[in-house]
């Protein structure tokens, strides 16, 4: 394979880019609001709550997310005669909602452990301190334990995007032709798996030093530390204009 | 859904689901214990005073946890055999044809995975181990040797167990990803069987089961070797 | 440089059989096993199936132990370049594209392509002539033929499976179709039955479990048979091109089973109809 | 070692020790002899050296120059590649290690082994000496340190007074011929000083040789052969508790003394 016929392999790889791209945003975004319901029934002291949270929680991280998303997608078809009872089968019936449903309840599973783990680390005074102003149980959380929870849960959420992206690649096993779809695609007609491989693997490494970079920078923008740092900065910045 | 799929024998798929746990169990064994052998070399890498070796440890990690599993494991399936040749041939002189059987291609994919990610736990563990620990066996006059296996392992064991733990998890699962290269193990087990009696829901809930369950019972393990390696520093 | 020792023992370890000196006493023949009933996997975890019943026969006629083993489709031709194994028997038909990379021995059986659809939909309805169209050199009439398959299949969402002369046909005669592509045909017909295709087009031979089991009664084959031209010159053996003595055993051992009838045999065992090549 | 001079036969002898960090030159040639049966207690300021001329005599820092012999064998350093020290001979480092008793300011009990594994550690893997001896030499120390009963516990179910009378019996049991304490009681709460200190009391009165950092005068005075005062990484007065306690030469000694009295 030469350069060229590289370069044209590396352009159609990239088609596939925003079809991967959709695929791992639309599930972290619906798997983020999953995952914060989930957290908050896993911390409830409602059994009735805590434990079908637990539950699905339990299942979903005890299994392969192929097996979900064989289950979700071949497994509905055994059943198409129900689910077009109840009208959903225009659901099922599509590829697209067949693996943004196995990656968003997996994502959510994981991250509403994420944010269990945040929910649990806030410091048990600060909470005490916004009681003591008089805050309601939902300022509480939204003023003082989530801002507090999701700082602490931010690093551990970065490796959940890589690791989404990641599985985004299984898609490809449900006809849907994202970079490893298209991957197996160019494969067929030309037989090289090698070159095509290492061109889609370096995409996406690019992907992932891009989210890792995004994840880094709302990470000093959102950690008190670096707030402090740039307040000393700023007045540095001051003392020497002063002084000149 | 018909049960009786799920026959022992020859008339039904109950033993082959059976065999598959037993392949997916065994590939997870092996890609484990080479993944925590990967592992540790790499974090003695990203240790050691000498930068080109923390940069190589550092761009392998960086390089197997970017990209997806199953890239990987295409990629060592379709390119394992001819850069096995190419050493084959180059250095030996040998021009038959050499392979690697797709059990060991597996074990070798999701332990180049397990090994990326323990690293990190391996090395972390490391440096919370209390430098005093390590004082306290200079002072008897251990040898280095002796300081390494009888306090720093024992040390970085307990602090590294959980995270050891998570990845026990992601390495059983990851083991799934090796049935589409073909190795009969309970995901491609459960593919054939549901292609050839149109069951799908079936026979993938069977399977979803059977990881539930050997997850399970390995979490239970994790949970009392952690309370093993924990003596000590709970109070009582 | 002599093959040394060590290394004898690396592949001794890594891989017992193809490592052996090529006299083709032993070859390893590799068969997708979920492309029935050319081949596939039964409730007793075997291979069974058309090519695997062949692979014996040709096997038995070559005298040499072989030893069949399951492949995923769509990386079978570059497992065979990667020396896996020696022979590829799975329902694969010799075309120009393939015959770029490896090599086939002649072909022992050829069935056309065929779409299969619901009994009730509007592209069964639409009474397309059950006839035979060689792509070789194609006429103004069965171009008109094809222009109305392709006039009928506008709107629709047709399976096939990837990396297949089926997948070509499609994607070079049928134009901008929404078209999408299964990693084994069995994938292909639980999607059929699930209706998240409309049309599916696939070998003959490799419709007729679906068509001949209980489902049979909610799906039909729908217009002609395609054969040759893109869908290339039959079935054979892939092998890969250096192998020339290996092919030439093949070629043998195939016009012999032609010659005295068992091809044609085994093909009405498992296909109900005679596909054996006869040219 | 019949030829040796008077001074190489002392338990411990360390001479003209430098240790700088970076550009801080933390010690500048400190010196010390300890006969057999000697308590030296090094005070001073903190930040004065003391600690890291203690970790200097069992080469926990690697001294820049100097020389230390313990028991007549002597470790010599010389420099290395990038002018940072190397001790040329490890296995004698290793034995004269052994000779050197160590108690750490922070304990550093092995938080996996119980009391009992902490204590017969060294000299079962180190000394190889056979395990039931240890043990039986073991359970007398503890007994000695006033914890026998706790052997099967594990170090973090001790107080810190506790665990630093473990940490004592630990060295002890290594039979070694020098002491080093290294603040043993800064660590600990008031009230668990004294266990400590009654133990370190009674291994003097035993006449070990011990060398000790501390910031407790009243020990320094009443229990020492000899009173060191660092500062500045300079041993700025050297002489026995009684004239350094109650005549101090030096103004710096003098200005220390009134500040912690």
């Amino acid at each position: 394979m030469d350069w060229a016929q590289l370069a044209d392999v590396a352009t159609r790889l990239a088609g596939g880019l925003p079809t991967t791209l959709l695929l791992v945003g639309q599930s972290l975004l619906i798997g983020f609001v999953l995952a914060v319901l989930v957290a908050l029934m896993r911390v409830s002291p409602n059994p009735l709550l805590s434990a079908p949270a637990y539950g699905f929680v339990y299942v979903f991280r005890s299994t392969p997310l192929l097996v979900q998303l064989f289950l979700i997608y071949y497994g509905s078809g055994q059943f198409r005669p129900f689910f077009q009872d109840v009208g959903l089968w225009f659901l099922f019936r599509d590829a697209w909602f067949c693996a943004i449903l196995a990656l968003t309840l997996n994502t959510g599973a994981y991250t509403s452990e994420i944010i269990r783990g945040g929910i649990q680390s806030v410091p048990h005074g600060q909470l005490e301190a916004g009681r003591a102003v008089g805050m309601s149980p939902a300022q509480l959380f939204r003023r003082i334990t989530f801002p507090v929870a999701i700082r602490q849960a931010l690093p551990a959420y970065g490796n959940e995007v890589i690791l989404m992206v990641k599985a985004s690649s299984l898609a490809s096993t449900i006809t849907i032709l994202e970079i490893t779809g298209i991957a197996k695609t160019i494969i067929a007609q030309t037989f090289r798996p090698v070159e095509v491989f290492i061109v889609a693997g370096a995409l996406y490494l690019a992907i992932n030093f891009v989210a890792t970079q995004a994840i880094l920078y709302a990470e000093r923008r959102l950690s008190p530390a670096s707030a402090a740092d740039r307040a000393k900065a700023a007045e540095r910045r001051q003392k020497a204009m002063l002084a000149r | 859904m018909d049960l009786t799929l799920l026959a022992w024998g020859d008339a039904g798929w109950g033993d082959q689901m059976a065999l598959g746990a037993l392949v997916t169990l065994a590939v997870a064994i092996c890609a484990y214990a080479l993944g925590i052998v990967v592992g540790a070399g790499l974090a003695a890498m990203k240790l050691s005073g000498l930068p080109p070796l923390r940069w190589i440890a550092q761009a392998y990690t960086t390089v197997i946890r970017g990209i997806p599993e199953l890239l990987v494991i295409y990629l060592v399936f379709f390119g394992g055999g001819a850069a096995l040749r190419a050493i084959a041939s180059g250095m030996f002189g040998y021009e038959g044809y050499v392979d690697l059987p797709i059990f060991l291609t597996g074990t070798i994919c999701i332990g180049a995975s397990a090994g990326a990610y323990s690293a990190e736990v391996i090395r972390g563990a490391v440096l919370v181990v209390p430098k005093g620990q390590i004082e306290a066996a200079i002072a008897v006059g251990m040898t280095r040797r002796q300081r390494f296996w009888r306090v720093l392992v024992p040390q970085v064991a307990r602090y590294a167990l959980p995270g050891l733990g998570n990845i026990w998890q992601f390495t059983l699962k990851d083991t799934s990803l090796i049935s589409v290269i073909g190795l009969v193990e309970i995901m491609r087990q459960a593919a054939i069987a549901a292609g050839s009696t149109k069951e799908p829901f079936t026979f993938y809930v069977v399977a979803a089961l059977l990881y539930l369950g050997l997850t399970s019972l390995s979490n239970r393990g994790f949970l009392r070797a952690e309370s093993w390696a924990n003596r000590g520093v709970r109070r009582a | 440089m002599k093959p040394s020792p060590l290394l004898a023992l690396v592949a001794g370890v890594l891989f017992a059989g193809s490592a052996a000196a090529q006299d083709w006493s032993t070859i390893r023949i590799a068969t997708e096993g979920a492309y029935a009933p050319w081949n596939f996997t039964n409730a007793a975890g075997q291979l069974d199936g058309f090519d695997v019943d062949l692979a014996n026969e040709l096997c038995a006629r070559m005298g040499a132990q072989c030893e069949i083993v399951a492949q995923a489709w769509d990386g079978i031709i570059p497992a065979l370049q990667a020396g896996r194994y020696d022979a590829i028997m799975a329902g694969m038909s010799i075309t120009d594209a393939r015959m770029e990379v490896i090599d086939f021995t002649r072909s022992y059986a050829t069935t056309p392509a065929i779409f299969v659809a619901p009994k009730d939909s509007d592209f069964a309805a639409a009474g397309l002539p059950e006839t035979r169209v060689d792509m070789t050199e194609i006429s103004a009439e069965e171009q008109a033929l094809l222009d109305q398959v392709k006039g009928l299949l506008d709107g629709l969402t047709v399976g096939v499976q990837t990396a297949t002369i089926h997948e070509n046909f499609l994607r070079e005669h049928m134009g901008d179709i929404d078209i999408r592509t299964y990693d084994s045909q069995e994938n292909l017909d639980l999607d059929l039955q699930a209706g998240r295709i409309d049309v599916a087009l696939a070998d003959q031979s490799g419709w007729q479990p679906l068509l001949e089991g209980e489902l049979g009664e909610d799906f039909t084959r729908v217009g002609p048979g395609f054969a040759r031209g893109i869908f290339g010159r039959g079935v054979g053996v892939g092998i890969r091109k250096e192998d020339a003595a290996l092919k030439d055993k093949f070629n043998a051992a195939i016009q012999s089973a032609l010659d005295d009838g068992t091809v044609s045999e085994l093909a009405i065992k498992w296909f109900g109809f005679d596909s054996a090549t006869t040219d | 070692m019949t030829q040796a001079a008077p001074t190489e036969t002392a338990a411990l002898l360390a001479e003209n020790v430098h240790k700088r960090f970076g550009n801080f030159e933390v010690l500048k040639g400190i010196s010390l002899t300890a006969r057999a049966e000697d308590v030296i207690s090094i005070i001073g300021a903190s930040g004065s050296g003391k600690s890291t001329f203690l970790r200097c005599i069992n080469f926990l820092e690697t001294p820049d120059s100097g020389r230390i012999v313990v028991g007549g064998e002597e470790i010599r350093v010389r420099a290395g590649r990038r002018g940072l020290p190397v001790v040329s001979d490890q296995a004698a480092l290793g034995r004269i290690r052994a000779r050197l008793g160590m108690v750490f300011q922070g304990f550093n009990l092995w938080s996996h082994m119980t009391v009992l594994q902490n204590v017969m550690e060294g000299p079962v893997t180190v000394l190889r000496e056979p395990k039931g001896e240890v043990r039986d030499r073991a359970m007398d120390l503890l007994a000695k340190v006033g914890i026998a009963e706790k052997h099967d516990a594990y170090p973090v179910e001790l107080s810190g007074g506790q665990q630093q009378r473990v940490a004592i019996a630990r060295a002890l049991c290594m039979q070694p011929q020098v002491l080093l304490f290294d603040e043993p009681t800064s660590a600990l709460d008031p009230e668990l000083v004294g266990e400590v200190l009654k133990v370190m009391r009674d291994l003097a009165a035993e006449g070990r040789t011990m060398v000790v950092v501390t910031h407790e005068m009243g020990f320094a005075r009443e229990v020492s052969s000899r009173v060191m005062f660092l500062a500045d990484g300079r041993v700025e007065e050297e002489s026995s508790p009684a004239e350094l306690f109650g005549n101090p030469r030096s103004e710096r000694c003098r200005r220390f003394l009134a500040s912690v009295l």
